[in-house]
């Protein structure tokens, strides 16, 4: 397997590299301390240049969101790191965080000069309790080590990073759903405008970056903003964390330079499916993500241009594998009740929306679906994304249904019409 | 019965205080505290954590009730969440489900008689790799199989 | 308002002038644009959960909710248009699919915001064949609000009322998605004077009045601009009543912005049943013997008028503070003119000072509505010193020989009333004016009813010598006359 | 003033439109007494005029499967009424999945004007103009129908079934 370039797993394979000791021997924090003595323009600079973008799943160049923070000096600055990871096919923040918890901590330091921020958050969903354990151990290292606290590094910069544990709720995965849950409200995005930029954290300005978004910009800052643009595209350049999951011979996060075929991530490093199963389509950047024909995978680039081409997103990159033997409605009936269960209902249309599709589609699969449900479906899924909701879980749960029933639908109508399928013999009612 | 927080508990509550700027932040947290304290969030949990954050218990309940991995009905000693996503559901978590709640013969989401196990589903527990992925309290098992998951409930001490 | 922040810009093509910063949809409703929406209410935050005042503003792409949008120099709005007809016909789809079939049972029904807007953007039948969402109804949370969560639209109006207005927090969303559900922690009733603004701002019929429950419905009521007679700060209300039933059935808060903003409190909203026909004195009384024997209104008439003829000039008169500024001068006119000069009132002057509110928001301590009108008139005429301390000196020396009283129009105003009066069985003649039926004692010789506050037109001047006027609506007592017409 | 005609001795011969109207009469008497044709009186008691399902005669209160009364007092039959006749009082029902329920419901037969507007305007089937129209009585009282008159009066023979699911 050909080695491809390392940004964020470069020193993934030396042992206990998530203790402070061994972390400091191969270079851990010197960018942090280099970036201190930097002006914060400049280290934001730097990170525009290098076109580093949102690895969270929006893919918004993190430069420009950083320039976004007002530079008065006299309001309090929140730098949160989004660690909430629910979306489905996606397991990337957790590696980072339970084997390199001090990387991203570097990341931290360094964002938090560039924004004059001294209080951040890491938000980490419940269920990742090592995680927690590794970033909490992490953290205590770097106080004794005066690596965090009052005066790092013995400059006038003091920072504090606290974890706070979510308690399961993917819309807390966004930017403002995380805000609200760490105001001690449940998760319910906020009505933008304000951005957080502007009004986040308690009304202040508050950046939410993801776990590899700022684990990527130590790398950045020691090699230079063109050594980063050298891999990758020209539009999404550096490396990108793949995670791929179905049933393929490994599955696993690999580290990849964004532009890479989808086809090779499947059938080279994947190893191909499992015994005769054949690829029937791809989803390419977690649930969220419109999916792929079997067709259409083997001709996508995996880079934020190359998906949009393909009329999919990047997304978060967690790339799950269709079999041939998987009926298609079943696995809307899943994904549709995911987000049913998982949306806040703070907003009407995707509320009832994702409810009703979810029902339909239940129907659909106990052959009691009637034949203008599809259309019905393809309605419902059109009215409630393009900027309906506050927030973009609605446009999220409506690109699946969209594109299973655009791209199989002939599966939906014998479903209707023949009341049987071959695929599904899954009986319990779920 | 006036529930109150043990010394150790009260002690974990007050490093709360200068985590956050805004005192409300510390609900969840503690809400953490008081379900690992009291096993799960009973209407008098809410209160007293209500009456100590001095929030109104209408506000915490809301908090309480938005959140799945806090409890508001009494739960096992091992709490079970298989989960039923994506991928999982390719690799046949949902007959692991099934079969489980068959063997113990209890409904999902309710305590078998010896209150040792409840079992539920849960959304991506972010394990996809390793598929049909599972948590047992606070450990996760990996690519479990009916068998495999009889044995490791069989092996729990009661 | 300084000419510079006023803002132009355009709605359909229409100019419209606004203040700077103002928001974009209040604007609009009080231009009177058709614009739908639930969960905006200008008294309250805005939420932006209902996603119906949906509008298009030139140069930007998509459309927008105009409740979090601010009025600009030169923007321009559309209200109108294809696609927005397309979004709130689905947007209503979404409020409406789970919503139950409740309308004949629903006290809503008449002013309910899913009926007004789905016949101005609806107009479709609905394509929902799945099984609802079923929740609780049913559920008494307070002893006025009444809950249904299956007719919730979850708009959070109520919710952001309670954290705002009476600050009590009492009310929250429980649950998450389609399960969400409005309510209390564990249906404890709901402990504040506010409680029916909840009623009054909710769209839907998921809180409904208790008192209004299946009483009456809506397209019957008139309406009627009036003052709450409950207290001296003169919230500006709305009287619903019918006239053919002779029934007043509620009364609603009319908004306005320095004396009461939108809202009212329950003690005031309970003030209506005080003046229905069960608690009114309903024909004029003579007491033979020892009961009072009701008589039609000439003799009635023809004893008031012997009585002030026999007593000449040492009459004494005594009036409480609720009734009209026009009723006061008309009493005082025609008295004096007959050179009758012990004319007292019962206003006291401690209750005056003390203008600070007692619960949250509106009520103040002196329970009568035109206090100041009374002190204002009296002095005009001389006669502010002779307060009831004054009358009751007079009342010792036992030299009363007649006395007529204007009793108060609501017993609660002043519940020690009828005490203060004691010592008053040395009167030989008692002629007792009022509406409530509660003051109908053997104390007094001749009782006359007079008209309540919803029957005559006139002026209120309220703590803050705010003087506003309250409407005339339909008669409710039939035998009940002006007191311009008793005393002439 | 007086208008001078001629004398008309042909109207003297009174007898012939005698002759004629006695034999027309005749004529019709006997057809009919021997039934030689159909002739369209009914005997009316005993016989009826077969009337329209859709006729229009005394109002009904339809039942409920369990026998309770279909209303729901949702008061649109007597906002409808152009004669206003109709008068209702609702109250809360114990079941709670009821709600709402008449305890008076009064309908004054002398002011309807049997348009039919409250069969119309009702929402659940609840009022039905049935097929009775004999209903004369003594004292007009008698008119304003009550709940148990309208619903289970014995000429209905237990009331009638709405077929409409509760």
């Amino acid at each position: 397997m050909k080695d491809f370039p390392k940004v964020l797993f470069e020193r993934l394979e030396i042992p206990n590299i998530h203790k402070i000791s061994v972390f400091q021997e191969h270079g851990g924090y010197q960018m942090a301390k280099r970036a201190l003595q930097m002006a914060p323009e400049e280290v934001t600079k730097i990170v525009t240049d290098s076109g580093l973008r949102g690895r969270g799943g929006a893919g918004f160049p993190t430069g420009m969101k950083w320039s976004f923070v007002p530079k008065d000096a006299s309001k309090i600055k929140y730098l949160l790191c989004n660690g909430d990871e629910s979306e489905p096919g996606t397991f990337k923040d957790r590696i980072l965080m339970e084997k390199m918890p001090h990387l991203l901590l570097e990341g931290m330091i360094i964002a938090a000069h560039a924004i004059d921020c001294h209080r951040a958050y890491i938000y980490i969903r419940g269920e990742f309790t090592e995680s927690i354990a590794a970033l909490e151990k992490a953290i205590e290292d770097c106080h004794t080590e005066n690596i965090l606290g009052k005066n790092i590094f013995g400059t006038k910069f003091n920072l504090e990073i606290h974890v706070f544990k979510g308690a399961g709720a993917y819309i807390c995965g966004e930017e403002t759903g995380l805000i609200s849950s760490l105001e001690g409200t449940k998760g319910w995005p906020k009505v933008k405008p304000p951005f957080p930029a502007i009004a986040g954290f308690n009304r202040l300005p508050s950046i939410v970056n993801n776990v590899e978004t700022l684990a990527a910009v130590p790398w950045i800052l020691k090699n230079g903003a063109q050594a980063y643009r050298k891999f990758g595209t020209e539009k999404s350049p550096g490396t990108k964390l793949f995670c791929l999951s179905g049933p393929v011979k490994n599955p696993g996060t690999y580290e990849l330079p964004c532009g890479f075929p989808l086809k090779d991530l499947i059938f080279d490093i994947g190893g191909g499916l499992l015994d005769d199963l054949n690829l029937k389509a791809v989803i390419p950047g977690g649930a969220s993500a419109k999916i792929l024909t079997a067709e259409e995978a083997l001709k996508t680039t995996l880079c934020y241009e190359g998906c949009q081409t393909m009329g999919t997103m990047l997304g978060s990159g967690g790339v799950i594998v269709i079999p041939h033997t998987q009926c298609m409605v079943d696995l809307l009936h899943v994904v549709s009740y995911f987000f049913k269960d998982e949306s806040c209902g703070q907003c009407t249309p995707c509320r009832e929306g994702t409810g009703w599709m979810h029902k339909i589609v239940d129907s659909i699969l106990h052959q009691r679906g009637r034949p203008e449900d599809v259309q019905l479906l393809l309605d419902i899924s059109e009215n409630i994304q393009g900027g309906r909701t506050i927030c973009a879980l609605a446009d999220a749960a409506a690109w699946p249904v969209e594109s299973y029933v655009k791209k199989f639908k002939q599966e939906f109508v014998d479903h209707i019409e023949k009341k049987a399928c071959n695929l599904y013999k899954y009986s319990a009612s779920l | 019965m006036k529930v109150s927080f043990s010394p150790k508990a009260l002690k974990e509550f007050n490093s709360f205080e200068g985590l956050f700027d805004n005192p409300k932040s510390r609900l969840l947290p503690t809400l953490h505290l008081a379900q690992r304290e009291f096993g799960h969030l009973s209407t008098e949990v809410i209160d007293y954590v209500a009456a100590l954050l001095n929030l109104p218990s209408a506000k915490v309940m809301q908090v309480a009730s938005f959140y799945t991995m806090l409890h508001k009905k009494s739960v096992g000693k091992y709490e079970v969440t298989i989960c039923t996503n994506i991928t999982c559901a390719m690799m046949k978590s949902r007959e692991l489900l099934a079969h489980t709640l068959k063997k113990l013969n209890v409904k999902e989401k309710d305590m078998t008689q010896d209150k040792k196990f409840t079992i539920r589903r849960e959304e991506c527990l972010g394990a996809c790799d390793k598929a049909p992925a599972l948590r047992i309290n606070d450990t996760y098992y990996y690519n479990v199989t009916p068998e495999k998951l009889d044995k490791i409930l069989e092996s729990l001490p009661s | 308002m300084s000419e510079k922040n006023i803002v132009q810009f355009e709605v359909d093509g229409k100019e419209v002038q606004a203040p700077k910063g103002e928001n974009l949809l209040k604007v609009l409703i009080d231009q009177k644009f058709k614009v739908p929406y639930y969960c905006y209410h200008p008294g309250l935050s805005v939420a932006g959960a209902c996603r119906m005042c949906f509008v298009e503003q030139e140069g930007v792409p998509r459309p927008m909710i105009s409740c979090n949008m601010q009025v600009q120099e030169g923007m321009k709005i559309k209200t109108e248009s294809e696609n927005l007809k397309n979004i709130r016909k689905w947007n209503l789809a979404f409020h409406l699919i789970n919503h139950p079939l409740d309308c004949p049972i629903c006290d809503q029904a008449g002013e309910c915001g899913l009926q007004d807007f789905y016949m101005e953007h609806g107009q479709y039948n609905s394509q929902m064949q799945e099984q609802k969402v079923l929740k609780r109804k049913v559920v008494s949370i307070g002893d006025h609000v009444m809950l249904d969560s299956e007719r919730c639209i979850l708009c959070s109006r109520c919710v952001r009322f309670f954290d705002e207005v009476p600050k009590t927090s009492e009310m929250a969303i429980f649950n998450r998605g389609d399960r969400s559900e409005i309510g209390t922690f564990l249906d404890r009733p709901l402990k504040n004077n506010y409680t029916l603004n909840s009623v009054n701002i909710c769209p839907v019929g998921a809180l409904t009045s208790k008192d209004f429950r299946f009483k009456k419905r809506v397209w019957f009521l008139k309406k009627l601009n009036s003052i709450c007679p409950g207290c001296s700060t003169g919230c500006n209300i709305e009287v619903h009543e019918d006239p053919r039933e002779k029934q007043v059935f509620r009364m609603l808060p009319r908004y306005n912005e320095n004396v009461n903003g939108h809202w009212m409190c329950d003690y005031g909203a309970m003030r209506y049943e005080k003046i229905n026909p069960k608690n009114r004195i309903l024909t004029p009384k003579l007491k033979q013997g020892h009961e009072l024997v009701p008589t039609d209104w000439d003799n009635a008439q023809k004893y008031f008028d012997d009585a002030m003829e026999k007593v000449g000039k040492d009459l004494y008169v005594l009036i409480t503070p609720q009734y009209t500024v026009e009723e006061f001068e008309h009493i005082y006119a025609t008295f004096t003119q007959k050179g009758i000069q012990n004319i007292f009132h019962t206003v006291d002057e401690k209750n005056i000072k003390d203008t600070k509110v007692i619960d949250e928001l509106l009520m103040r301590n002196d329970k009568n509505p035109n206090s100041k009108g009374l002190l204002k008139v009296s002095a005009a005429h001389g006669l502010e010193k002779q307060n009831l301390a004054a009358f009751q000196k007079e009342l010792e020396t036992q030299k009363i020989k007649t006395l007529v009283v204007f009793s108060p129009a609501d017993p609660d105003s002043d519940p020690e009333f009828m005490n203060s009066l004691k010592g008053i069985e040395a009167v030989e003649t008692k002629i007792q004016l009022g509406t409530a039926a509660q003051y109908e004692t053997l104390d007094f010789d001749c009782i006359l009813p007079t008209l309540s506050f919803v029957e005559k037109a006139g002026t209120f001047i309220n703590f803050n010598d705010v003087e506003q006027k309250i409407e005339a609506g339909a008669k409710l007592v039939e035998d009940a006359k002006a007191i311009s017409e008793i005393l002439c | 003033m007086l208008i001078p005609r001629p004398p008309a001795y042909r109207k003297w011969l009174y007898l012939r439109g005698f002759y004629w109207g006695f034999y027309t009469t005749l004529k019709h008497f006997t057809l009919n007494l021997l039934h030689l044709r159909k002739i369209p009186t009914i005997q009316y008691p005993e016989k009826r005029r077969e009337r329209s399902p859709r006729f229009k005669g005394k109002h009904i209160l339809t039942k409920k499967l369990d026998g309770s009364i279909r209303c729901t007092s949702c008061y649109l039959c007597q906002t409808a009424c152009p004669a206003d006749c109709i008068k209702i009082t609702a109250s809360e029902h114990e079941d709670p999945t009821v709600e709402k329920f008449p305890i008076s419901f009064q309908i004054d037969l002398l002011r309807c004007v049997m348009c039919g507007y409250c069969e119309e305007a009702c929402p659940v089937d609840a009022i039905r103009m049935g097929q009775e129209y004999e209903w004369a009585d003594f004292s007009e009282s008698n008119y304003i129908m009550d709940i148990d008159h309208l619903a289970s009066r014995p000429s209905l023979k237990g009331g009638v079934i709405s077929k409409l699911p509760t």
